[in-house]
């Protein structure tokens, strides 16, 4: 067990170094990326997985340095994972919302306005969903 | 060790908070600034959760995971606000 | 700089600018400059357990009932108390501002008919004109 | 009954779980109240979770170690991306994905997936649900970024999904 | 006890007459002349019975306790002043009863008539048989608010109306400064008991609140008493029908200032002030009212300026503070109420039969009234103070007295200038009399009509006109005895014996008297020519000033109040925040103190300071840039993230929790409003008005952090909150001492704090409940979108999201629920997550969907939740603890292990069903309405 | 412990538990709410009645919630002052359901019986407590109730004033939570005879905080009392709200007052140092000035509501001026004067409904209308009304006026509240007088044809109100005796202390 505490301790310490700087890195994305589509990848990612790294070191410390049995942090970061990819579409389409309805303050950034998909149909975020399709949500009984 | 790695930990999260800030007040867009609060609310459960930590209490997870399913809903609900005006409909 | 320094700055800077948007004409300005406020109050509130640092006030048989081993509960509770009632005060300033603006077709604290901008989709959509009536 | 009763039995299953790594406790006590709440919980909230997904489990088991993979490794190219290239020499890009998904739950983990894993963000779905809109940080080969994700999720989505 | 009985029903009499018409309010108008005249009779047999005792110095006399500490007591006495008095209300009452009955219209409301009248009677007669000076005043104002009623009594003519306010304000006010010096003299003699009183004038006298004192009293008397400058409301108060024009005259309202004044004579009198005063006031009334008198064409305009006239010559003897003079005066009372009772009956008769009671329209009617004619003659004269009429000595020996009294400096203006007050007497005297009766008709239609009234209507003025005779053909017989006994009693001495009669030689004051009646003959002839010269001069009226000078006072006071009461929250809340600053200020620099103490401060980290400039900046984006509303909302959202930090790091865990969790709730609500309100609102205030604000905002701020700052920096002292610790887990059951606080300690506060969101969630509920009507419903049928909106209802991932979300979220509201009272968590986060649980449906997959699915109804929710938390409160109460008492065991289970049970528990489960209720109804109710914009107009893009 | 012990909870519990029953048979079965809220209301006059016979000795009951010892748990006390303001609260309570049941005002909207439980409930709450954070939730429990009740039958007016009514006394109860904190931070204590108890001990370098709280303290009960400048909000408000709640209301602005006089002697009172006595500086030439203002309001109104409102300020701020001499005798008066200054606005409230009800599309304005029935005698109640607020006899403010005169004599710059309260009693006789004879006497023939009243029952509510005041005058005696005892009690707060804080442990 003695050998085991500086060992625990530096992959602690080492933890929440990689997760402050995973964090940092999301954040400055955030700063310095020249568009919302870039800037979008930054923090939904580098961010998240910044603070698993982290919770990752309190588990590591609070189990083996203090000896107390936690395990409910990482609860945090599966719900981060579930959420971050909604909450990441969602903001996008905010964005596809204000490029297509010509809002000033939301430009295009490289990559363009996005073209549309093949077909007759446009984006969900341009056009009402297509009835029977996975994105019609308006009654379950339909489906 | 562990102080040094807090003292890092306290100083990133100080300094990603600060650049959150500056994307939040610069926008320019909306989308900016709903994409700069979801990840400070990220940031912030890291300080919540190196105090934790520092302080040697683990009292601080539920505050944590809240804000983890609280951010996301407000994300969500500002979003669905500039898109449909209504966001329950 | 100590963390009272923070708090109290804090507080003052919440106050200042809740009294200035609750002296605003528009009820959604007023509520939000309400909401200030009451962030400020509760951080008062707190306040007056003073700040402590990594004590929460769970009993812990390891440090027993003395005092100095946890932060002042009682506040705490005032807070609590605090928030869940500002809550609902805020919610029905909310509502009602909202039912006003409906019934009289103006945003204006005092129910005044105020002109709106050309986007505000309730100020020129009424046929019977009754919210033009001062 | 087993449907009325256990109406996502992996729902179950995993509530069941997430308690007893909640309340960071392994004892039999906790694991019975883990089960009622395992139980109780979906039963409770069935009407809002209509359709019962067919889910196999291992191989879902194994998708998830590999994105957790996959976010790691990943997640260093993005921060290399971030912190050395410039904005000049960035090359974002549009992708459209054709689906061949089709329950909403299969595509929203593979759209999840995407989102997750560095470099791409899924944008959108298109009204029709058969393409999916993504966007690259930097991306020279877009037609072989599509192929990739393809391969990688999109055919172990369709196993799992039963699709 | 026979003499208090007596004198209580005399005293209730009128009140029970007058609750009784009003009560017999539609029976036949005969009942309610029986009911008042019967009263009337037997007030005036009681009275009788009491004369013995009461004139023969044996006052009769009761108290009963009222208000002991106020000294206000239930005292009633009879003494000969009051005795007198209490013959002529309660006498010259009957006949106008009587009078009244015949002068009334079949179809006036005799009801209202003759409740009123015994109102008036009842409140006169208590302010004579008064024995407590606090008593007094109860049925002085009373008099006030009788007559009110009775002036007002033709309420659809203007000058009635007009009227009686007049009376009422100008008898009212001076009621008001009666009050005042009545106060003030009970303070000044220790008691308000009259008889103490009136013992003790020469310690009142000397006290140096006396000139105050007696200014107020005066005040009053001269109001009441109309003497100039405040006589303008008697003519006024002539819009009274005729018989209340009568009493009021002769019997009640102004007499009661002449009675005041010789009831408290023994106090007040025979100071310099009081002489100088009362005599010049009643002096230059007596003068006055005379002379304008002379000019008025109306007959009652005519008596009522003659009322004032007279007045003025009581008030000035009883000024003169000599017995001889109180004595002259008592005698002049009787004359009076008996001559313009009757005149102002006989007017009534004369209108009554030629529809009018201007002057100049009539002529000559001795020929077509002659009774009527001669009645109002014989009272004219003992007005005039002609012999051998009662009239006539009270007017010698007033004049006598003036001459008496008159200083040594300027013998002859006194006796001068009372002698003019006198020879316009007799002038408007004759004139009434003569161009009345005299002479031929100047028109014809009004004499046509005229004859003699039935019996019925003349008997009481001639009644009264014998009455006015025999005074002054016996007054020996008929005045002399009461006089004598009523002016011991004024001026508190023994009675002496009288001597009254026509003729005392030829002195000084006879030929004053003689000259004043040939100045006023001849005054008269030439009046035709005064009145031209009268109506030339155009004096100024001063019942129109008053009027004026009133709606001059509502006009700019109105304007005034408009101004500042104009209902503005912005000048309210400008109020509330200088009132406090002021405050602050004022609470500093007076306390004292210092501002720092000495506690050591936390040094701060780097995210906290961090955290802090981002409340700062977003404070400062909301406050001054809160146009675009949204992004304020993500400003707002900021702050609530930061103070949510703080709490988690400060040792705050409960609070953190709940802070979240509010914070999400509230901007769910206010996205949900915002849909409905203008996005980016027009600026409304000017610069002048922002930096005022801006400058009231920044001192608040400053102050208030220099206050927490204070706070901050000091070390407590002990709290009971070591009671807390110490007790929670021992006492309470429970680790997490907030929460044990929240659910035993303070329950109490628990509840109260639920019941106030369960109230607010059915105020929500009752606002919303009817936006879809009126109004509202029109503005919101009409609602079109005022943003571009993406058609996309329900995105796919956040819909299939949303369907884990749910149940993840579920498990972890039980969790906090379960482990509250141990761990940060509790009844009210938990129902927070569980109703964010649910919103999320709603947000996902939209408002009917999610609703349907919904398995519990909002306000059942919350009635239960309120029954169960009262329910573990009253569940302690049935041992024997009081409310709210706490109960928690351990309990050991196989498999299961040890757990506990608290009724603490119970009662969170309360907590987490109000709470759950309100915001799911708050919310649910609120999307309601959008939903009711959305559907009958369909998709919209503009 | 018997259930006699149990007294002091009862006022609270009875209308806690009658509101969530009427909000859950109200949907189906609106009889059973009414008699729900007539049934709870009776007995809290019973209990009130109860606790003030049992107080009137002298006793001081108080009630350790939870069975927790003072100061560390919740304690109610009643005392006097608690009986008083509780019979009357009930009395009043009981003649505002008549009314909103006769006038079937209580169906204009939701909730109004749930609503009406929980007003009252908050009401005995505050008048009972001894715990001023208590004391504060209860403020915040009568004042959302009394958001619902006064916005109760909405419409633009309503809605309007109730944003405002709403804001304003969202700042006030900032106010007091920052109070709130402050006094805690001091003393360590929340239950007021404690924190009389502690303020003493302070050191000179707290003073200042301490004084600070004692006037913000001050200044949010001001509020709540609608004391000038702090007044403005309460025209509109109660000239908008539903005449039965605005008779209700009637014992709101009494709420502040009664704060004033439970928390500054007890907390604020000899030996608090910097803060003794510290609102009564400030307190009293805002009474002078709300008597002023108040009267003008009365005299310049223009309908008979507006001027009800008005009087609602002129006759507190008469109660505040004997408030703020902090004399036995002062006090007293102050308290013989509060039970008839509540009734007689609620009296004038309802007096001007039943016009409004009469007059068509007159309503209760101040100019000629229609002759309508009844109108002989709605009139006289106006006058008797009337004659109580502005304190003539024969009823019970002519009493209580002489008292608060009589005690006010004792103090130094007695001659302004002198002049002030009886120049401004002529001011309102002369408003009152025009208004009444305006619209009770003179009538408007090109009016439109009257209202035939759909019932003659809505005069009964304020003839009780009335009959309250009429009763008051007539047991005045007994009456002011028991507000001296009240006064002299409250004045006496070591007595209190020592009775509440002597609660023994659990
Ligand atoms: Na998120
Ligand atoms: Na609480």
């Amino acid at each position: 067990m003695s050998g085991a505490v500086p060992f625990a301790e530096l992959l602690a310490a080492a933890l929440i170094v990689l997760g402050a700087g995973f964090a940092l890195v999301g954040s400055w994305g955030l700063v310095r990326l020249p568009s919302l589509m870039e800037r979008l990848h930054a923090p939904t990612k580098a961010t998240t997985l910044g603070l698993g790294a982290m919770l990752a070191g309190s588990v590591v410390w609070f189990q083996l340095v203090k000896g107390e049995w936690t395990t409910h942090e990482l609860l945090v970061p599966v719900f981060l994972f579930v959420t971050a990819p909604i909450a990441a579409n969602m903001i996008a389409k905010v964005h596809l919302h204000a490029l297509r309805s010509g809002d000033a303050s939301a430009p295009a950034g490289p990559a363009g306005a996005p073209p549309p998909p093949p077909g007759r149909a446009d984006w969900a975020t341009h056009e009402a969903p297509h009835q029977g399709t996975p994105c019609d949500f308006e009654g379950d009984e339909r489906r | 060790m562990l102080e040094g790695a807090l003292a890092f930990g306290f100083a990133g999260l100080g300094l990603a908070l600060a650049m959150n800030l500056w994307r939040l007040v610069r926008g320019p867009g909306t989308a900016d600034r709903i994409l700069a609060l979801d990840t400070m609310v990220i940031n912030v459960i890291g300080v919540i959760v190196l105090a934790g930590i520092a302080g040697g209490s683990p009292a601080a997870f539920e505050a944590a995971l809240l804000l983890a399913m609280v951010g996301f809903v407000g994300t969500v609900a500002y979003a669905k606000f500039l898109l449909r005006g209504d966001i329950i409909e | 700089m100590s963390y009272e320094f923070l708090l109290a700055t804090a507080i003052g800077v919440l106050v200042a600018g809740g009294i200035y948007l609750a002296l605003r004409a528009r009820t959604f300005q007023v509520v939000l400059g309400l909401t200030l406020i009451s962030y400020a109050v509760n951080l008062f509130l707190f306040a007056s357990g003073r700040l402590v640092l990594n004590r929460p006030p769970i009993w812990d048989a390891a440090k027993g009932g003395a005092v100095s081993a946890y932060t002042d509960p009682l506040p705490q509770a005032l807070v609590l108390t605090a928030i869940v009632i500002t809550f609902g005060m805020t919610a029905f300033m909310v509502i009602l501002s909202l039912r006003s603006f409906l019934e009289t077709g103006s945003d204006h604290v005092d129910g005044e008919a105020v002109p709106c901008d050309a986007q505000d989709g309730l100020a020129d959509g009424l046929a019977d004109g009754e919210g033009a009536a001062p | 009954m087993t449907r009325r009763l256990l109406p996502h039995p992996g729902l179950s299953a995993l509530l069941a779980g997430m308690w007893m790594v909640m309340v960071n406790d392994l004892t039999v006590g906790t694991l019975f109240f883990g089960l009622v709440v395992g139980v109780a919980v979906p039963i409770f909230t069935a009407p809002w979770w209509p359709g019962r997904p067919r889910v196999r489990f291992l191989p879902a088991l194994a998708y998830a170690a590999l994105v957790v993979r996959d976010i790691v490794v990943a997640n260093v190219e993005v921060a290399a991306i971030i912190l050395f290239k410039r904005n000049r020499d960035l090359r974002p890009v549009w992708l459209t994905i054709p689906l061949e998904l089709s329950s909403p739950e299969a595509i929203t983990v593979f759209a999840g997936t995407i989102s997750l894993t560095p470099g791409t963000v899924s944008a959108d779905l298109s009204a029709c649900g058969k393409f999916l809109l993504v966007h690259a940080l930097h991306a020279s080969d877009p037609a072989g970024e599509i192929a990739k994700v393809k391969a990688r999720y999109e055919v172990r989505l369709k196993e799992i999904f039963h699709a | 006890m026979a003499i208090a009985m007596t004198l209580l029903t005399l005293a209730l009499l009128p009140f029970v007459a007058a609750l009784a018409i009003a009560l017999l309010h539609g029976a036949p108008r005969i009942v309610h002349l029986g009911i008042a005249g019967a009263a009337s009779a037997a007030g005036l047999a009681l009275l009788a019975s009491l004369a013995a005792p009461a004139l023969g110095g044996d006052t009769p006399f009761a108290r009963w306790d009222w208000v002991p500490s106020l000294g206000l007591d239930l005292t009633l006495m009879v003494d000969p002043l009051g005795w007198m008095f209490g013959l002529l209300i309660l006498g010259i009452g009957l006949l106008v009863v009587i009078f009244g009955h015949s002068y009334l219209h079949e179809n006036e409301d005799t009801g209202r008539f003759f409740a009123s009248l015994m109102l008036f009677q009842g409140a006169m007669l208590g302010i004579v048989i008064a024995g407590n000076v606090l008593l007094l005043l109860v049925f002085w104002e009373l008099t006030s608010l009788a007559s009110f009623l009775l002036i007002g009594f033709c309420q659809h003519k203007a000058e009635a109306r007009q009227g009686a306010r007049m009376a009422l304000a100008v008898t009212g006010g001076g009621g008001l400064a009666l009050i005042a010096g009545m106060v003030l003299l009970g303070l000044i003699a220790g008691s308000f008991d009259l008889t103490t009183i009136l013992a003790r004038g020469d310690m009142v006298r000397a006290a140096p609140l006396y000139p105050l004192m007696l200014g107020l009293i005066l005040l009053g008397a001269f109001t009441k008493s109309a003497q100039f400058p405040f006589h303008f409301w008697l003519p006024h108060a002539m819009a009274a029908p005729t018989p209340v024009s009568a009493y009021l005259h002769s019997a009640t309202m102004v007499k009661a200032g002449v009675f005041l004044l010789a009831r408290l004579w023994p106090v007040l009198a025979g100071t310099e002030l009081y002489t100088v005063t009362v005599t010049s006031v009643g002096l230059v009334t007596m003068i006055f009212g005379a002379g304008v008198a002379l000019f008025r064409h109306d007959l009652k305009s005519i008596l009522a300026y003659s009322t004032i006239s007279q007045l003025g010559m009581l008030v000035m003897l009883l000024g003169f503070s000599r017995e001889a003079a109180v004595l002259a005066a008592m005698l002049h009372i009787l004359n009076h109420a008996a001559f313009k009772a009757a005149l102002f009956m006989s007017a009534g008769i004369v209108e009554h039969e030629t529809g009018t009671r201007d002057i100049r329209r009539l002529g000559g009617l001795a020929k077509a009234m002659p009774v009527t004619a001669l009645i109002a003659t014989l009272a004219a004269a003992s007005m005039a103070g002609l012999p051998p009429l009662g009239g006539f000595i009270s007017k010698e020996l007033m004049l006598y007295e003036t001459i008496a009294f008159s200083s040594p400096n300027a013998v002859w203006l006194l006796p001068a200038l009372a002698t003019v007050g006198a020879t316009f007497s007799v002038a408007y005297s004759l004139r009434f009399a003569a161009h009345l009766f005299a002479g031929r008709p100047r028109e014809a239609e009004p004499f046509a009509r005229a004859h003699d009234p039935s019996p019925a209507m003349w008997a009481s003025p001639a009644l009264l006109t014998a009455f006015a005779v025999l005074l002054g053909l016996a007054p020996m017989w008929f005045a002399a005895p009461l006089v004598s006994a009523v002016t011991a009693a004024v001026t508190a001495s023994a009675p002496a014996p009288v001597e009254l009669g026509l003729w005392h030689g030829v002195n000084l004051a006879l030929v004053l008297s003689a000259s004043a009646v040939a100045v006023g003959a001849a005054l008269l002839l030439q009046h035709r020519r005064l009145l031209a010269a009268w109506e030339a001069a155009r004096l100024p009226d001063a019942g129109r000033l008053f009027e004026c000078v009133l709606a001059l006072a509502d006009r700019r006071a109105r304007k005034a109040m408009v101004a500042v009461h104009a209902p503005s929250l912005q000048r309210m809340l400008l109020a509330s925040f200088a009132v406090t600053i002021l405050l602050v200020i004022e609470g500093a620099l007076t306390g004292g103190g210092v501002l720092t103490g000495a506690r050591a401060g936390l040094p701060a980290s780097l995210p906290a300071i961090a955290a802090w400039a981002l409340l700062i900046a977003a404070t400062a984006a909301v406050a001054l840039g809160s146009r675009d509303r949204l992004r304020a909302l993500i400003y707002v959202g900021v702050i609530g993230l930061v103070v949510s930090l703080a709490f988690a790091v400060l040792s705050a865990p409960d609070l953190a929790l709940t802070q979240i969790a509010v914070e999400v709730v509230t901007v769910l609500l206010m996205l949900l409003a915002l849909n409905l309100l203008p996005k980016r609102p027009p600026v409304l205030s000017s610069a002048p008005r922002k930096a005022r604000d801006a400058a009231i905002a920044i001192a608040g701020g400053v102050l208030f952090g220099a206050i927490a700052w204070a706070m901050l920096t000091r070390d407590p002292g002990p709290s009971i909150a070591a009671f807390h610790l110490a007790n929670a887990k021992p006492g309470g059951g429970g680790t997490n001492v907030v929460n044990v606080i929240l659910v035993d300690f303070r329950a109490y506060d628990t509840l109260g704090e639920i019941i106030v969101l369960g109230i607010a969630g059915l105020g929500i509920f009752a606002l919303l409940d009817t936006a879809g009507k009126g109004a509202a419903g029109a503005r919101l049928r009409a609602w079109r979108a005022d943003m571009p909106r993406s058609p996309e209802r329900h995105p796919v991932m956040l819909v299939t999201a949303s369907r884990i979300i749910l149940p993840l979220t579920l498990m972890v509201g039980i969790y906090l629920f379960l482990r509250g009272h141990n761990q940060p968590g509790g009844g009210f986060i938990a129902a927070l997550v569980v109703a964010v649980a649910f919103l999320v449906q709603y947000l996902a997959a939209g408002f009917d969907w999610s609703d349907a699915r919904k398995p519990f109804g909002e306000h059942q929710l919350i009635g239960w939740g309120v029954l169960v938390a009262m329910a573990t409160g009253l569940g302690a109460m049935a041992p024997g603890s009081p409310f709210l008492t706490s109960w928690f065991d351990y309990f050991s289970l196989p498999l299961i292990g040890k757990f506990e049970l608290a009724s603490a528990m119970l009662f969170d489960t309360g907590v987490f069903l109000t709470v759950l209720g309100a915001v799911m109804l708050a919310l649910q109710e609120l999307s309601h309405i959008a939903q009711a914009t959305a559907r009958p107009g369909g998709e919209e893009a503009p | 412990m018997n259930l006699a012990d149990h007294l002091p909870i009862l006022p609270v519990a009875i209308p806690a538990l009658a509101a969530p029953a009427a909000l859950l048979v109200m949907r189906r079965r609106r009889e059973l709410a009414v008699g729900i809220g007539f049934a709870a209301t009776l007995a809290q006059l019973a209990v009130a009645a109860l606790l003030m016979a049992r107080a009137s000795g002298g006793t001081i009951l108080a009630y350790a919630f939870g069975a927790w010892p003072a100061p560390f748990g919740i304690v109610l006390v009643a005392d006097r002052l608690a009986g008083l303001m509780l019979v009357l609260t009930a009395c009043l309570a009981l003649i505002a359901l008549l009314h909103a049941v006769v006038t079937r005002a209580d169906r204009k909207g939701w909730h109004f019986h749930p609503l009406f439980q929980f007003q009252l409930m908050g009401l005995n709450g505050a008048f009972l407590t001894g715990d001023l954070f208590n004391l504060f939730v209860f403020f915040e429990v009568l004042l959302i109730a009394s958001y619902g009740l006064m916005l109760h039958g909405q419409g633009p007016a309503r809605l309007k004033a109730g944003v405002q009514y709403v804001a304003v006394n969202l700042v006030g109860s900032a106010l007091f939570l920052i109070a709130l904190g402050m006094l805690y931070a001091l003393t360590g204590t929340l239950n007021m005879a404690d924190m009389g108890l502690k303020v003493r001990a302070l050191a000179p370098a707290d003073q200042g905080l301490l004084r600070i709280a004692a006037l913000l303290l001050g200044s949010v009960f001001a509020l709540k009392a609608a004391a000038v400048p702090l007044h403005l909000w309460l025209v509109r408000t109660y000239a908008a709200a539903t005449p039965a709640v605005a008779a209700l209301f009637a014992i709101m602005t009494k709420v502040g007052v009664y704060a004033l006089i439970r928390v500054v002697p007890q907390v604020f009172g000899e030996g608090a140092g910097a803060a003794a006595w510290a609102p009564a500086p400030w307190l009293w030439p805002a009474a002078l000035a709300s008597v002023v203002i108040g009267f003008a309001g009365v005299f310049t109104a223009r309908s008979l509501a507006e001027q009800a409102a008005y009087a609602v300020i002129g006759s507190t701020g008469t109660l505040l001026i004997a408030v703020a001499g902090w004399s036995a005798a002062s006090l007293g008066a102050a308290l013989s004067y509060l039970p008839h200054s509540t009734f007689t606005t609620a009296a004038l409230f309802l007096v001007a409904d039943v016009a409004a009800r009469r007059r068509g599309s007159f309503a209760d304005a101040a100019s000629p209308g229609p002759e309508f029935a009844g109108r002989g005698l709605a009139g006289l109640m106006f006058m008797a009304a009337a004659i109580a607020a502005t304190g003539l006899p024969p009823l019970s403010g002519f009493i209580g006026k002489l008292l608060i005169l009589k005690s006010a004599a004792a103090l130094p710059q007695w001659g302004w509240s002198w002049g002030v309260i009886l120049g401004t009693t002529l001011i309102g006789v002369i408003g009152f007088a025009r208004t009444g004879s305006a619209v009770f006497w003179k009538t408007n023939a090109a009016s439109d044809t009257p209202h035939p009243p759909e019932t003659r029952r809505d005069l009964l509510a304020p003839a009780l109100a009335l009959a309250c005041l009429a009763a008051l005058a007539a047991g005045a005696g007994r009456a002011s005796a028991y507000a001296d005892a009240a006064a002299a009690q409250v004045l006496g707060p070591a007595r209190s202390a020592a009775a509440v804080l002597a609660e023994g442990p659990r």
